[in-house]
């Protein structure tokens, strides 16, 4: 009966993970992400999903958004193609694009790892933002990319980031952001911490301006992202089965010396204990985010 | 529990055999028109006896039926688009109460409400309606959602109360209810509250402080239940119905104590009769009084909502 | 080293109830409260302490606030004595002192029991609300008492309470209620309920000011009184093992069919748990009230 | 843990032979004052030389010292009267952070830290400083607290960092830490923070976003601790000290890296020589930057903060 209600046309259909598909996700075994769905894809024409385990065709993977057809497993999906498939044709404007790390340290062996970052994600930094459109309606978009440097954010990052937030703020805009990170960029320090209040303090300014922030949390969101902008959404959205979480499994384990329990960690846990809103299939993200927007285009006011 | 409430047998009893008449008339072509006109006006009679002039405790009955519809009923009925939204940011997400934005005539608006099941198994989930301490904080930081993008807060009341559990307690059952109440007074935006079925006590007003409070014709609102009363006053469960009628916790009986601002209307038999009907209602309702509510200053709109509580047994 | 600290004379000694005795205080057992002790105290001289089983002189124990001087029992206190022993001599001046409950909703047998509720109590209603000053420092205060119908708060209780808020408001002065009620008065029907919305948005006044607002929780504070002003404090005091719940102990023994863990819903079980700020014995709630109010005195300026 | 750190060893002995001469010299009545005063100066120039070139590890090694002063210490130090108030009204009390107010100087005050325990009991109790979700919550309660009553808030930061556990993450470790770090930057009331000891990650940033932010001369502060950067950067965590080497987590680094405003003088040797020296400088850097906080308008203060801020990182 509620299943039914939900599934009516007029509703967001966000709920694809409610009730037992919810507890089947949450009792599944913490796996290995894959760590680049891409580079495997160039091999042959079909791979094993982490998931079912079922063998599935790149072409098909790719055409779901890096999901897999028949269990709907999430893979990582390269930051440019998630903005081609989110916003309309034609629509973003990046910001900041050629803003590249320094390394203010002079942290051994940094400038050769940021080197090697940006060769293999052929990006200059662990973020993009810019603005665009989601079905006519405009916004600033951050997306982070776990391909470089797992997504740490250093100060380029965390400045790309406050850039965008405060470009929202002038053009009075809504701000999405999709959260991919293994935490700070330990190779730049405090400097690397102090992002986290540099990001906050700039979504405490778009929050008292009464605008919208949505953090999108994709696997993996850890660290000092989870501990400022990840947390700090009107809404919090999120992809299934994503590691989001403070300290990092492997961390936590060597602490408490025990194995952790299964789905700990995952999005659907984080929706059963309060810190996730709705967890949102990707082919399902743009008419989510749509509709969220649509209801915070007007504020009390009629739509007409 | 039983869905047919007792008081309703003869009715039901009446119907079936209208039907079998007719049946009969049917197979045997024997015309017997004038007797079932004759049976049909008595059922509407008795229709009418029996249900315009309920007493509290077959209402109590009433609101408390499985068959009566839930929040989630009324979301669907009222809105063109609703999304739920999850979680108090600090414990857990409590699906006892429900709560998201929606669109209800063009309207942005916060809608949150306790939710009752269809069925033992969800009852079971959504702990019967009854919240604990996380429930009410969702339904906080929902509301203050609401306030910061302006939009206005619908809320459905329909609990038993709050729950009664050591976990309740030790996560601060009192502290949760009390500062939804507080903070209720305070938020720059509409509220309208609704009480669909069961308005128990503390676990109900914890969504109660509105601009505008009202009922629907055969809920209940109440600082106990009637099995709780009759327990404290005659150390006799079973007396319930004794208490209801001395309690005054019908909707009539709120409106004329002045606690509520208006009664909406229920077919007869219950709001289960005919969902769209009292949903369209509850619409009607809500736009009414949010085109006038929305038009008011801010301080206008607390300055009201305080002195609407403010008189309450004020002589 | 710790408590070394806390024993100088320069702090706020309400620490009296940290670390083993704290501990020890909770795992007491729940015992029935004196319901009436000037009553017991009426028959000799003596009474056996419900605390230690000591057997105490009535004497003592009425010059120690109605503790014991041996295990610091705190046994129920008269207001009119409570308001003596806190405020400075003839300082207190009583407001709406002839406000008397009606009985809205004709209730069978209320107005009976109204009367000898204030035949025993030798009062007009279950709270006493009024001005004074604490070592010269002025505030509104509001006394309930569990002798009149177990302290229940219907429409004068509510009604009081709330004047002396808004009183408070005009005036510019402090708020201190001392909690003791077993909930909502039932007599009073949905009316009583409302009472907790009423006294709520007051205090939300009250805060809006800027004022400042102090709930004392003596035994028992539940129901109704708990889900409404107990809990709305900026600074939240308690006497020690007072009851303090939202549903009363046997409705939730009732509920969940077990029996209740030993000092489940005490005093120190409230502050473990973070809902109280510190729990002050009688005899030092003089001080420790003149300390906070002083610190308020000024809001972010000297004192000089 | 041992209290005496490896390089004070010659200085510790060459103390003890100061004291054995002294005494031989009074026993026997021969005069070595000479030789003494010799030794005695030798002493202070080893001191010198020894504390005033601190390595950042052992720089490390005092911040982390069970003989080091904590919050409490400090606060008895600094303050004329103080309430501890406890809870977070939603959970619990973290003792590994405590708060409360008081008066510094006639000025009434807000003032959390952290708390770690003076001895192993102790430390359990306290989780060794390390706060669960709760401790933020309670932290940000006085926070807001304080700002309704224009107090000023001063935080002391000594934390090896927030708890890493299952409980801590099921309550919202980050979303705790989060909020913190966003309200902070928008109270409008000073806000003046100490790093005393050590300043772990994100947990020393939960009470680190400030008017005003500054490190006694022998704590650190840091993105991650220097064990777990050499496990991550060498896979072992024994290489602690060539990690601390390399990460600018000493006082003097963030004060010429910009992101701390001010060092606070401690004796030779550290705080733990000479706490009311300590003490004193402490209250006299709060009091000194609160008379110039205190003037100045929500706006400008918060301004000020945002672009204190603003700047790390942006080359
Ligand atoms: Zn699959
Ligand atoms: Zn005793």
């Amino acid at each position: 009966m509620l299943q039914d209600l939900f599934r009516k046309k007029k509703y967001a259909t966000v709920h694809l993970y409610e009730n037992k598909e919810t507890k089947k996700m949450i009792s599944m075994p913490i796996k290995k992400p894959v760590e680049n769905i891409q580079e495997e894809l160039e091999d042959e024409a079909f791979i094993k999903c982490t998931g079912c385990l079922e063998k599935i065709s790149k072409e098909d993977v790719k055409n779901n958004l890096y999901t897999c057809p028949i269990c709907g497993e999430h893979f990582r999906i390269n930051p440019r193609d998630r903005i081609k498939a989110l916003l309309d044709e034609n629509s973003f404007i990046e910001y900041d694009k050629d803003m590249t790390s320094f390394d203010p340290l002079k942290f051994e062996g940094y400038e050769k790892k940021v080197k090697s970052a940006k060769e293999k994600s052929n990006e200059l930094e662990g973020v993009i933002t810019g603005e665009g459109k989601i079905n006519g309606l405009p916004l600033v978009l951050c997306v982070m990319n776990s391909n470089f440097m797992m997504g740490s954010m250093g100060c380029v990052v965390g400045e790309k980031i406050t850039r965008a937030i405060e470009k929202a703020i002038e053009k009075r805009l809504p701000v999405l952001i999709f959260c991919a990170s293994g935490g700070a960029r330990m190779q730049e320090g405090i400097l690397s911490l102090m992002q986290m209040a540099k990001t906050s303090a700039a979504l405490g300014r778009l929050g008292e301006e009464g605008l919208l922030y949505i953090p999108v949390l994709t696997d993996p969101t850890t660290g000092g992202v989870t501990a400022s902008f990840a947390m700090l959404g009107d809404i919090i959205l999120a992809e299934p089965k994503a590691l989001i979480g403070f300290a990092g499994p492997r961390v936590i384990e060597q602490t408490i010396r025990q194995t952790l329990p299964e789905g700990f960690q995952r999005s659907e846990f984080l929706k059963e204990k309060g810190f996730v809103d709705e967890i949102v299939h990707r082919k399902d993200m743009k008419r989510v985010l749509h509709e969220i927007l649509l209801i915070h285009k007007v504020g009390g006011e009629r739509d007409e | 529990m039983n869905s047919i409430l007792d008081f309703e047998k003869p009715i039901l009893e009446l119907e079936a055999k209208i039907v079998d008449l007719e049946n009969f008339s049917k197979e045997n072509e024997i015309n017997l028109s004038n007797e079932i006109d004759i049976l049909k006006n008595k059922l509407i009679q008795m229709k009418k006896d029996a249900y315009s002039n309920l007493k509290p405790w077959q209402r109590v009955k009433i609101a408390r039926m499985p068959k009566r519809p839930t929040t989630l009923d009324y979301i669907q009925k009222i809105t063109s688009s609703f999304m739920e939204l999850h979680g108090d940011r600090l414990y857990k997400d409590d699906s006892a109460i429900i709560g998201g934005i929606g669109m209800i005539d063009h309207i942005p608006v916060t809608i949150i409400g306790h939710q009752k099941g269809k069925d033992t198994n969800e009852n079971i989930q959504r702990n019967f309606g009854m919240a604990h301490p996380e429930g009410y904080r969702k339904a906080l930081r929902l509301m203050k959602q609401a306030e910061k993008f302006k939009r206005p807060i619908i809320t459905l009341i329909d609990t038993p109360g709050a729950y009664c559990g050591i976990e309740a307690e030790e996560r601060g059952q009192g502290e949760a209810i009390a500062t939804n109440i507080l903070k209720m007074s305070q938020l720059k935006t509409p509220i309208i509250c609704i009480v669909i079925g069961e308005g128990g006590s503390g676990g109900a007003l914890a969504l109660g402080v509105g601009d505008r409070v009202c009922m629907l014709e055969n809920s209940i609102y109440s600082v106990i239940s009637p099995e709780g009363l009759s327990s404290i006053l005659w150390k006799d469960s079973s007396l319930a119905q004794k208490a209801a009628d001395m309690m005054k916790l019908t909707a009539k009986d709120l409106l004329d104590l002045k606690v509520i601002d208006h009664v909406i209307e229920e077919p007869l038999g219950g709001a289960h009769k005919d969902v769209e009907f009292v949903g369209k209602k509850i619409k009607d309702y809500i736009v009414d009084e949010l085109n006038g509510l929305m038009k008011l200053d801010h301080e206008v709109l607390l300055n009201q909502r305080y002195d609407k509580f403010r008189k309450i047994g004020n002589e």
